[in-house]
């Protein structure tokens, strides 16, 4: 099998597969990981093939979780550990950017502690203000740490496959909203090089950049814009963290207009920082300011109503990239 | 008071049914598609809290966990204001923005539901400073389950309630399983109360199938605690359904299910105030049936109620006294129209 | 006494005799606070004054300290709770941001948390990667949570009382490099409305944007510019969040150049934040890029030589500035 | 081995000595103004930690806690480059990027040294899965202090290892105070060894001043945990000087300092191998000596070693297969430059 159609949840799951068969040392340690299969599924199968030295299922102890798996990693395990919500990432910074991301340089090159810390964030399920957060960006501000985001079935896959590859921790955040969706798996091709962001669709007027779910919602505004005549490239970081900008500025260079999105609270969001760059590095390029889209900066409401309105959507950033060619009025401005 | 009538364990047996029948609708509410969310956590088979909530005074405050409706009916909530939060509607008692998950009321001593486990815990500790600084008299009470005990938050808040010698309970509702997990899976040594007492607590058990042994244990722990002495109190039961509303448990075999759920702890006292002849067979079913009455009345509420209008969404981030946070669009809007 | 000349120590320590003398309510809670007086001496004799129940030593239990602030703030006092550095902020980023933080909001505005989190951080000190760090960028991405960081005594002193007066949970952030520095302390008289950043310095060339320890660079920096002719503003943020962003906005459209310098590692940091909104608003303002001046995007390393050299300071400040006028080719360029 | 040549006290003995010299001439680093900051924590007093490192073996690793010198000193580490270390040198262990805080040798199975109070800890339950599922025969020991037992993360860390049955030691260095706060300041009940029973771990406690009683228990819960039977051994010991180098210790009575001083484990050891023969008087003459010219040694070697070149600054952020963070000025030169 190289090419074939499948679920992001089975895509990351074929991941964990493959590599815990081609290399003894990959563990999985999580809350649920095991009998249970995940508590989205992604696991689901897992200890019956690769046994409960391997799958193991933990104590409802986030901070000791990671903690054994930095302890792990140091001494020659290749640990996945699971954190069943992103929103739970508060219980243990201090493991992973105290412990997990400075050993390396706190040791002088010593010790590596080579871990993948796999999560799943953001909203869509009514799972209120401590199921629903998008915390990127604390781990994009960690100096040490890798992140990555996949939004596709294929870099469910490979990003997986190339974060465990890396002698590095990497935090791999998965977006519950994306689980069910059906995409193209090729095994053998990924999206783009690790560190390089993919650029989903083409177009000379305006430059999306955004990650995880709110591709698609990018990708699903290029195409309303297009019916306006606007054509709009839209790229997705994959890995945000450390993250080859070059093609994004290439991009801007050439469209002049630049529209960074997330789905998280705007403020100190990963958009924030996009933006900066594109800012720092095509002032003379752009022929329009670039503008930041992302979760209004509340705590997630439970109402769906609510919640749903919270968050950008397709609407609003066609809107706004439409604006921004002044090929037509903004509805609400 | 209520003891000297002796229809405390009447009352008692009411509210454990009504918290039975709130939760059977809080899965009809979930199947009819009315609830915000599938995050539904139903306490059924742990109705024996109902003891502790008893012994639990005016002023007295809680925290619960993400399994908290019966702790909250037990302190007198508003079953048609709890529906309506459970569906995320504009008269639930957080306006629609907690949920199940974040139920709360400031008025009745409810300090917050918790969707962390265990994150709840040290609060109990900073009201018991609260109490102790005022000298109020009052008790705060951290309800949880046996997964929390596996979280480092609940031994620092331990300590720090013997230290400070601090009118705390920290009260364990031990239902066997963390989701999938049956906590032998989960605990290394399983002897809760020793931990505790080890930390300097005083420790209790109490089997929760019997709210009447639930309730002289907590009243007695709850008034050492008033004097300065926390306590830690567990109560065994079993949880009859799946982890959340969706759940069906394929990690437990039907005989394992089928044995728990033979510790009823409605059935048993309803069997116990039949036998003791504190009620009759009538009594009871007029007792079971205006249970069922008042929750299907809130059940309908709930569902008929209105949604929170979508600009609610910016209120209650800070104190009504300062600029709520400016919509999305009112940022753009501002970026755009200024530009010259 | 209304004026007097004091220490960047003393002030906060004045704040909070005088919030403690006001309102017997307001308590101190952390590790050391009380018999010590703190790990740097801001609650000198406090416990002595105040007593053991109002100054209180706690465990080594951070999550739980914060925990415990929080539902005291919940039933009616008014926590001031000391972290006694800011890289313990990993222990209990679930306490602030997801109970703190978010409790008016998920409770519907019932309940609140009345409480200030008092600590410091920043380098200086060669204490290494563990005790070193400036990690504000996380709270700032925190709704619900105020978050402010005096760089003066004057504000030293305001800052906090106005903290105290908060119905919301404050994150308030000491520099330990500034402990000792001297200034003038006017009790009766703020820097700047709460909220409202202060213009330290007026220019009408660049605008300089920067908080904390960093000021006092800024200003060394736009002093160094005047002497080539360059007039710099300095802005300082003080309360970074909420932040009415007016004044900046209105500085940079005048001085055309602007420049955001943080002591934090640079990706995802504040200064990032706030460039894109300068950005964002300014667009056709701007002479220049906006440019970012921040730490190295590394873990602080503790000899004393790489820890400076990791971090900005008045020189590449100035060097930068003089480049955005053109006034001089950058030595380094 | 060593046992059966009896030389093994003789040389806990001089491990110990050699301790106790290094850390007074850490002291004198700092006042010569040579060391990389002030937070340097000497571990005087609590040598007797010896007989835990001596009972580790070929393989075995260990994290330590902000006063672990004597720990790594233990387990073989070259004084000079734990000197060099501490004064930020380019020829310390961690190439002048850890510092006394963050000491490590990969080589030696030091995990590292770690800032963070209990923020080692759990580190060892990790290398006790490696271990088992490798089935390497070795074990992992957590050294850290009284004030650890306060953090919740511990007890994470401690029913982990139970339920899995690990290979691992928790040892905890109680010298009597967390800073300026004593001990029964900050623990509600002082029954350490209780705390880690009730976790399902193997208690044991030995006299920090008899490092043979330290060693001799922690030869048989190492030998226990090596089979899947987890411990956790409290050392009993008394903190000689302040809580870093420059801390005086107001907060306790010169009288409590004296008391405790004589507490003294190097001293009791030496006097007790010279009434067993062990050593004459003479021999331990020439065994301080050796201890304090190596050290003054350490100490020369360290003041004359180079600091890091500044770019080094940008390596071991990531593995050196992938590009090190580009330094700032390459970025604004960049943005600099390539504006048309
Ligand atoms: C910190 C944290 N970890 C994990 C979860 C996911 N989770 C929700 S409930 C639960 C099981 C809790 O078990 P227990 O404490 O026994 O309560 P019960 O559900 O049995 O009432 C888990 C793992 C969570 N919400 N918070
Ligand atoms: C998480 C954390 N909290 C607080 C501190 C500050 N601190 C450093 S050492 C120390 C006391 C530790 O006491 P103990 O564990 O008994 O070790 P000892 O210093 O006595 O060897 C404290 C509070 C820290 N470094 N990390
Ligand atoms: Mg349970
Ligand atoms: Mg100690």
């Amino acid at each position: 099998m190289t090419a074939q159609q499948t679920t992001y949840r089975e895509a990351i799951r074929q991941a964990l597969l493959d590599a815990m068969a081609e290399d003894d040392d990959v563990i999985l340690i999580g809350e649920e990981v095991g009998v249970y299969g995940g508590a989205y599924g992604v696991t689901k199968g897992l200890i019956d093939i690769y046994g409960a030295d391997r799958v193991i299922d933990s104590p409802i102890s986030e901070a000791g979780i990671v903690g054994a798996a930095v302890g792990a990693a140091m001494t020659g395990l290749k640990p996945v550990v699971e954190l069943m919500y992103v929103d739970f990432i508060g219980l243990v910074m201090d493991q992973l950017a105290n412990q997990a991301a400075k050993s390396r340089y706190m040791f002088g090159g010593q010790i590596e502690v080579p871990m993948v810390l796999r999560t799943q964030g953001g909203t869509g399920r009514s799972a209120a203000a401590q199921h629903s957060q998008s915390l990127e960006a604390w781990m994009m501000h960690t100096p040490g740490l890798r992140l990555c985001m996949p939004a596709t079935v294929n870099d469910g896959y490979h990003l997986l496959r190339d974060a465990l590859r890396q002698r590095d921790p990497v935090c791999f955040i998965e977006h519950k909203g994306l689980y069910t969706m059906k995409g193209n798996l090729d095994t053998a091709r990924a999206d783009a090089d690790w560190g390089q962001p993919a650029i989903r669709r083409t177009g000379g007027d305006i430059t999306i950049v955004t990650y995880s779910r709110m591709v698609h919602e990018a990708l699903k505004a290029a195409d309303a814009m297009a019916e306006q005549g606007v054509e709009a490239t839209v790229i997705d970081l994959r890995c945000l963290n450390p993250l080859d900008m070059a093609p994004i500025l290439a991009s801007v260079r050439d469209t002049g207009r630049a529209m960074v999105v997330t789905e998280a609270a705007l403020t100190g969001s990963v958009a924030s920082e996009i933006a900066a760059r594109i800012g720092e590095s095509c002032f003379d390029w752009l022929e329009e300011p670039v503008l930041r889209i992302g979760g209004e900066d509340i705590p997630i409401p439970v109402s769906p109503k609510l919640e749903a309105g919270s968050i950008p959507d397709a609407g609003l950033i066609a809107e706004t990239g439409l604006w921004m060619m002044r090929r037509d009025t903004l509805a609400w401005a | 008071m209520n003891a000297q009538k002796n229809t405390a364990p009447l009352d008692r047996y009411r509210t454990m049914r009504r918290i039975r029948s709130f939760e059977e609708r809080v899965g009809e509410l979930f199947l009819r598609g009315e609830s915000a969310g599938s995050m539904l956590h139903l306490s059924i088979g742990e109705e024996a809290v109902v003891g502790v909530t008893d012994a639990m005074g005016d002023g007295d405050t809680f925290t619960t966990h993400h399994r908290g409706h019966g702790v909250f009916l037990g302190r007198g909530a508003d079953p048609a204001r709890m529906m309506a939060e459970i569906g995320g509607k504009a008269d639930g008692y957080c306006r629609g923005k907690g949920g199940s998950m974040h139920i709360a009321s400031h008025a009745l001593g409810h300090l917050g539901a918790n969707a962390i486990v265990g994150g709840g815990i040290p609060h109990v500790v900073g009201a018991g400073l609260t109490y102790r600084n005022k000298g109020t008299g009052h008790v705060s009470v951290a309800f949880f389950g046996d997964g929390a005990m596996q979280q480092g938050i609940l031994y620092e808040a331990m300590n720090m309630a013997a230290l400070w010698r601090l009118p705390v309970i920290f009260c364990c509702l031990n239902n066997q399983y963390g989701m999938g997990t049956r906590i032998d899976r989960a605990v290394g040594k399983l002897a809760f109360g020793e931990r505790a007492e080890a930390f300097g607590l005083q420790a209790a058990h109490a089997d929760g199938t019997d709210v009447e042994e639930v309730h002289d244990t907590a009243q007695s722990l709850i008034a050492d605690a008033r004097g300065g002495k926390p306590g830690f109190l567990e109560i065994s039961s079993f949880r009859f359904y799946g982890h959340a509303r969706m759940d069906k448990s394929p990690y437990r075999t039907p005989e394992e299910e089928e044995e728990g759920r033979k510790r009823d702890p409605v059935l048993k006292a309803r069997e116990r105030l039949i036998e003791s002849g504190l009620g009759s067979d009538a009594d009871m079913e007029r007792i079971d049936t205006k249970a069922d009455d008042e929750m299907d009345a809130a059940l309908e509420s709930a569902v008929t109620a209105s949604p929170p209008p979508l600009d609610t969404m910016f209120e209650d981030v800070f104190h009504p006294d300062s600029p709520a946070p400016a919509p999305q669009r009112d940022r753009l809007r501002a970026i755009l129209t200024e530009t010259p």
